[in-house]
């Protein structure tokens, strides 16, 4: 648990946010001095009666003076969002080598699972040092998962999946909050980070319960939602086949390139005609409706694990 | 100059000024009203951006005969109206024509809603009110007819808002209560007119001209 | 002849002034007098604020501990979506726009009335209803959306009375938008002879910008809560995630609005401090086109900003960006306002009357809240503390200790002008201060619990925030005893308080140069103005007179 | 007073046909959006109708509403509705377009 005054710095993201925070806390703490100081000092110089001078004004030009204080923030806060947008774009992707977890969030748990089916609730095992990319959707209203200790924050939405990373850099167990509003056991929302060393991790995962890893759940739901009398490499209708799919650059029907990740594999499932594979007809029907969250997530990890097998990635 | 004293209203001293202050406050409500339908149209934007397919099948299953012959309407109605208010601003003797035309263009918001109530039935006989039994597959043509209601229905009530200060008008004016030549009340009613007009004019091909083409 | 004659006192036969110009209700419920519709206005929100003001004492009360002790989850929820709804709609909104603009705007530009009387009071019964809409709502139950309303929790999974809630914003909404379009109007119609634009008072542009913001911004949040309104009762799909609605959409309809609904709230409080403190000062107000830029670049550039609530929304990072650079933007033309104040008060006079310390005491708690908002407009700094009691702390110094100290501030300085009567000082002073360190005790120790990680609308906490908690809820007792003693020494000067002379303060506005209370047209002779505001020496000289240069140039002194 | 009263026809006259003139064109806009919503075009279909929804709103503001003989004060009061409909538009759609793409 964290200690009452001073807040782990347990993430690499952790470090670049308190440096930003601690330029910021300190040009506010100059600012509210500059301004405190004079507010003070005038309210007891220029007190009314005081012997302080009056008299004529000095020649120092309003308009200088408004201008270069102008010009002065101006300067200041360009060059402060310069710093923090760069290190926004810095951390935006998570790196190739992230570990992936699923986040299902509904009211008032977190569900999580490991690449290999292991599922956990309120609770999130990960490896120190290791990158690991959170791919996040609810199955009701707005959640947010924030894990103070790594400062991360990010909204999880219904109907569409968010995502958000971060790399550990100390071991220990760290809270788990939810951030956004959702309903009467908000606050009760909660779940615990546990932080361990690459083997101890190792030896954790493969003692949980043999759960049937997400891309077996989604072999077995390409075959029963009818996906592979199409899609199948032995099928004859014309479709897209999905072998070496994940992560390729698919070059579309109307002359767009877009990346097949999780996000277009969702949309070509719930909204197929939207992106038309080059050289194919826009045949094939919206599962909206017949896939839940949790289904698309397995079924988008069947179609990564083919990629693995023909060794593209 | 009992005929301006009788227009003449707290906290004015002088007509001319009391006209271009209303003038001028109408004008500011319909920037305030841009913004309220502008929000709509955003609204539909967002969902027909994230929905082209289902936007177009949606837009296809509409009856572009009541729209085409309801902005016909409409655009009629903005004539009738925008002549009653500029003759009303001529000092010829011009009462009959104004009384004429705004009758006229009550008459003709009265047809736009009959015609917009016969849409309406029709609508509901073929199942285009989401829920459950909706006519069409796609989930998210559902949001199409979700926004057809509320915007074709909130432009309705602003159209009865119109129809109603219209009439007013035409009673009062028939009955020689006010006097229409140089009414301000007149030019603010006309110019809230042509706004609901320009409402619908964008509606029109939003609504109604979706998916035609395939 | 006498001076008083050649003052041009003698020649009027007495008048009673405005409070006393009719007795019956019905001449206070049917009045069209812009200052009898800023008194209705005030009871309103008056009662609101105090409401506003339980439902969050009890919060606070609950969160001594951090499991709770005598409110379930689901009260808890209530109360505080009750709060903010209140206090943003029904206190914040109208507070400083609807009583001391309506009082104010037309004495300060010299007209009889605002440009639209009768719709002035219509507004006003807007309001009525909206509030008979949120009171049903509390009365009835309650609703737990927060006062965001955010989709789809509110169409879909709230069991609470989302409706006459969101029904209630929507209405008073409209009583935004009436009273934006008669203020627009009246400032550009009902100006005095000689009172040109730049000849106007801070609090007019700061009223005058007010205006053109909820009048451009106000609509959106009407469709927003329209759009609710439709999924929830009409069954409309909106934003509905299973047919493929968005709901992050609705987020940004509500923050077009809402984050321009935070200068609607600190515009009028600067104008209010604009006028303050060179009163008390005897000081002209430093860089007067600056501030005026200053406040019109705020209102609009406040339309640019919204989405600096939404960086961990889900919203593309491009978008996010483009935010958080227009909101470090915004951040320099407060701070040219800052820094104008502090210099007015160079080789002044200064004296601390109540405005003043509350004037004062604005400044230092809106250069602290302002400077809080520097790191919610960073990214990577917001992602951390958006969402925390850090947002909590934040815009309550902006909203409270900005707008609510200027309120109070206003309510003082003009409160001899409205009512006629003198109010104990040293109490007032008392109070004054009482406030800015209540208010310091109860949100300071909120930026450190929200660094640290505590979110907020969370009603049981992880123990380690609770000295937090004590330290703002004991600041809230401070603060709430503070709030409450103006009712009590205001009441009684109303009846034991000295008479006020026309222009106690020796200030130099228009609405100094009529009597205390002014009579129901305000001025017995039309009001000529021959120069600018703020004429407290002459140009060049630093140190303030006692006689400054009032604007109407018919007005004798 | 006949004189008087032929000057006041023709300037009626005059009236009904500029108005009528405007009428027409926006008829004749209507008719044209309708027909081109039919011939497939992609993405320029969409467009035509807004595009051809935008002339006719200008013609009705300009003319119907007389802005083209009202006061500068009144044609700001006109433009600043569209202006921040504009910022509206522009920033959410800055969002949302640019949202399934990360850096």
């Amino acid at each position: 648990m964290n200690a009452i005054f001073a807040l782990p710095e347990a993430s690499t993201q952790a470090v670049r946010v308190d440096g930003i925070l601690a330029a910021l806390v300190i040009v506010s703490a100059l600012t509210l001095a500059l301004v405190f100081g004079l507010l003070v000092s005038f309210a007891i110089r220029y007190r009314r009666g005081s012997k302080a001078k009056r008299g004529r004004l000095p020649e120092i030009v309003n308009r200088e003076f408004e201008v270069g204080w102008t010009a002065a923030t101006f300067f200041l806060f360009a060059f402060l969002f310069w710093w923090a947008a760069s290190a926004d774009v810095g951390a935006l992707t998570a790196p190739a080598n992230a570990l992936e977890v699923h986040v299902l969030a509904k009211q008032w748990m977190w569900k999580t699972q490991h690449a290999n089916g292991a599922r956990e609730i309120d609770e999130l095992h990960v490896p120190v040092g290791r990158p690991v990319r959170l791919v996040m959707t609810s199955q009701d209203v707005i959640h947010s998962f924030f894990v103070p200790a790594f400062r991360i924050k990010q909204d999880v939405l219904p109907g569409r999946n968010t995502e958000t990373w971060f790399q550990a850099t100390k071991l220990g167990v760290f809270p788990l909050l939810c951030a956004e509003y959702c309903g009467t056991n908000h606050s009760a929302m909660r779940g615990r980070i546990t932080v361990m060393r690459e083997e101890d991790y190792a030896r954790w995962l493969s003692a949980q319960p043999e759960g049937d890893d997400l891309a077996h759940v989604g072999a077995k739901l390409f075959v029963s939602q009818g996906c592979s009398g199409c899609h199948a490499s032995s099928s004859a209708v014309h479709a897209p086949k999905l072998e070496g799919l994940y992560g390729r650059t698919v070059q579309l029907s109307d002359g767009r390139q877009v990346r097949a990740d999780d996000a277009y594999i969702r949309d070509s499932m719930l909204q197929p005609k939207r992106d038309i594979v080059a050289g194919f007809d826009p045949i094939m029907p919206s599962f909206a409706g017949l896939l839940d969250d949790g289904d698309i997530q397995s079924l988008t990890a069947f179609i990564r694990s083919l990629g693995q097998e023909h060794g593209h990635d | 100059m009992s005929d301006a004293t009788a227009l003449l209203r707290e906290p004015w001293q002088r007509l001319e000024r009391q006209r271009q202050a209303g003038k001028f406050g109408i004008w500011i409500f319909l920037a305030s009203e841009t913004l309220f339908f502008g929000a709509l149209l955003l609204t539909y934007a967002v969902c027909r951006i994230e929905h082209p397919d289902a936007f177009a099948a949606a837009g296809r299953e509409t009856n572009i005969w009541f729209g085409t012959i309801n902005t016909a309407i409409l655009l009629t109605s903005s004539l009738t109206m925008a002549v009653a208010s500029q003759a009303a601003a001529q000092k010829g003797r011009v009462r009959q024509l104004v009384l004429a035309c705004l009758g006229a263009t009550a008459a003709l918001g009265v047809a736009f809603m009959i015609v917009k109530g016969f849409e309406y039935k029709e609508d509901i006989e073929k199942h285009l009110v989401p829920g459950t039994g909706f006519a069409l597959s796609q989930p998210s043509a559902q949001l199409f007819y979700g926004l057809y209601w509320l915007v074709t229905g909130v432009h309705a009530i602003h159209l009865t808002i119109g129809i109603a200060l219209v009439v007013r008008l035409v009673l009062l004016g028939a009955a020689r209560r006010i006097r229409l030549r140089g009414s301000p009340e007149l030019e603010v009613t006309a110019l809230y007119w042509h706004l609901v007009d320009v409402v619908w004019i964008f509606l029109y091909p939003l609504i109604y001209l979706p998916g035609r083409a395939s | 002849m006498t001076d008083a004659a050649l003052a041009g006192e003698l020649p009027f036969p007495p008048r009673p002034d405005y409070l006393r110009a009719g007795s019956t209700l019905l001449s206070w419920l049917a009045t069209t007098d812009h200052k009898r519709i800023a008194i209705l206005y005030a009871l309103t929100i008056t009662v609101f604020f105090f409401m506003g003001g339980a439902a969050i004492t009890a919060v606070r009360v609950e969160l001594f501990v951090p499991n709770g002790w005598f409110l379930t989850s689901d009260t808890y929820n209530r109360l505080f979506s009750f709060h903010g709804i209140i206090m943003v709609w029904f206190f914040l909104v109208p507070s400083i726009p609807n009583t001391f603009g309506n009082f104010l705007l037309p004495l300060m530009i010299g007209a009889p009335d605002v440009a639209f009387p009768r719709l002035n009071l219509f507004s006003w019964y807007l309001t009525l209803v909206g509030g008979i809409f949120a009171v049903y709502t509390l009365v009835a139950g309650g609703v737990d959306t927060g006062w965001t309303f955010y989709t789809p929790f509110s169409t879909m999974f709230s069991n609470t009375h989302v409706l006459t809630a969101a029904a209630a914003v929507f209405v008073v909404g409209f009583a935004s938008i009436a009273t934006g379009v008669n203020f627009i109007a009246t400032t550009h119609m009902l100006r005095a002879p000689g009172m040109t634009w730049f000849r106007l008072p801070m609090f007019v542009w700061s009223i005058y910008a007010t205006s053109i913001v909820m009048v451009l911004s106000t609509p959106v949040l009407a469709i927003s809560l329209m759009l609710v309104i439709a999924e929830r009762w009409l069954g409309l799909p909106i934003f509905d995630p299973a047919r493929g609605g968005d709901p992050i959409l609705f987020q940004h309809l509500f923050w077009f609005y809402s984050h321009p609904a935070v200068y609607i709230m600190v515009l009028p409080a600067m104008g209010v401090v604009s006028e303050i403190i060179p009163c008390f000062a005897r000081r002209r107000l430093f860089g007067y086109d600056f501030m005026v830029y200053a406040i019109i670049a705020i209102a609009g550039i406040g339309f640019f900003v919204w989405g600096h609530h939404m960086f961990v929304s889900g919203q593309s990072p491009y978008a996010s960006l483009i935010f958080s650079f227009l909101s470090f933007v915004i951040a320099v033309p407060s701070a040219i306002k800052v820094f104008n104040w502090t210099a007015s008060l160079y080789r002044g006079q200064i004296s601390f009357n109540s405005p003043m310390i509350y004037a004062l005491g604005f400044v230092g708690l809106f250069t602290t809240g302002g400077l809080s908002g520097l790191f919610l407009a960073s990214i990577p700094v917001d992602v951390h503390v958006t969402d925390t009691y850090f947002v909590v702390a934040h815009f309550h110094y902006i909203m409270v200790g900005g707008s609510v100290s200027a309120f109070f501030g206003a309510l003082h300085f003009w409160w001899p002008k409205i009512t006629g009567k003198m109010y104990p000082e040293s109490w007032a002073q008392f109070a004054a201060i009482t406030m800015y360190f209540g208010f310091n005790m109860t949100f300071l120790p909120q930026f450190v619990a929200g660094y640290l990680g505590m979110p907020r609308r969370y009603h049981t906490y992880p123990a380690e925030f609770q000295v937090y908690n004590v330290m703002s809820s004991a600041g809230a007792a401070v603060l709430a005893a503070a709030y409450l003693l103006p009712l009590v020494y205001l009441m009684w000067s109303l009846f034991h308080g000295a008479r006020a002379s026309n222009n106690p303060w020796g200030a130099t506005g228009l609405e100094w140069t009529t009597t205390s209370p002014p009579p129901p047209h305000n001025f017995d002779l039309q009001p000529l103005v021959d120069r600018a505001p703020y004429q407290y020496h002459a140009e060049g000289e630093s140190a303030g007179s006692d006689a400054p240069e009032v604007q109407n140039a018919r007005s004798l002194r | 007073m006949s004189a008087d009263r032929g000057r006041q026809e023709g300037w009626l006259l005059r009236l009904w046909l500029r108005n009528a003139l405007v009428w027409a064109a926006l008829l004749g806009l209507l008719v044209l959006s309708m027909f081109l919503a039919y011939i497939p075009m992609g993405p320029v279909t969409v467009t035509s109708g807004v595009a051809i929804a935008v002339i006719k709103s200008s013609l009705v503001l300009v003319f119907f509403m007389e802005l083209i003989r009202s006061r500068a004060l009144i044609r700001i009061a006109a433009l600043a509705g569209l202006v921040f409909v504009g910022v509206m538009f522009a920033l959410t759609l800055a969002d949302v377009l640019t949202r399934s793409g990360k850096i």
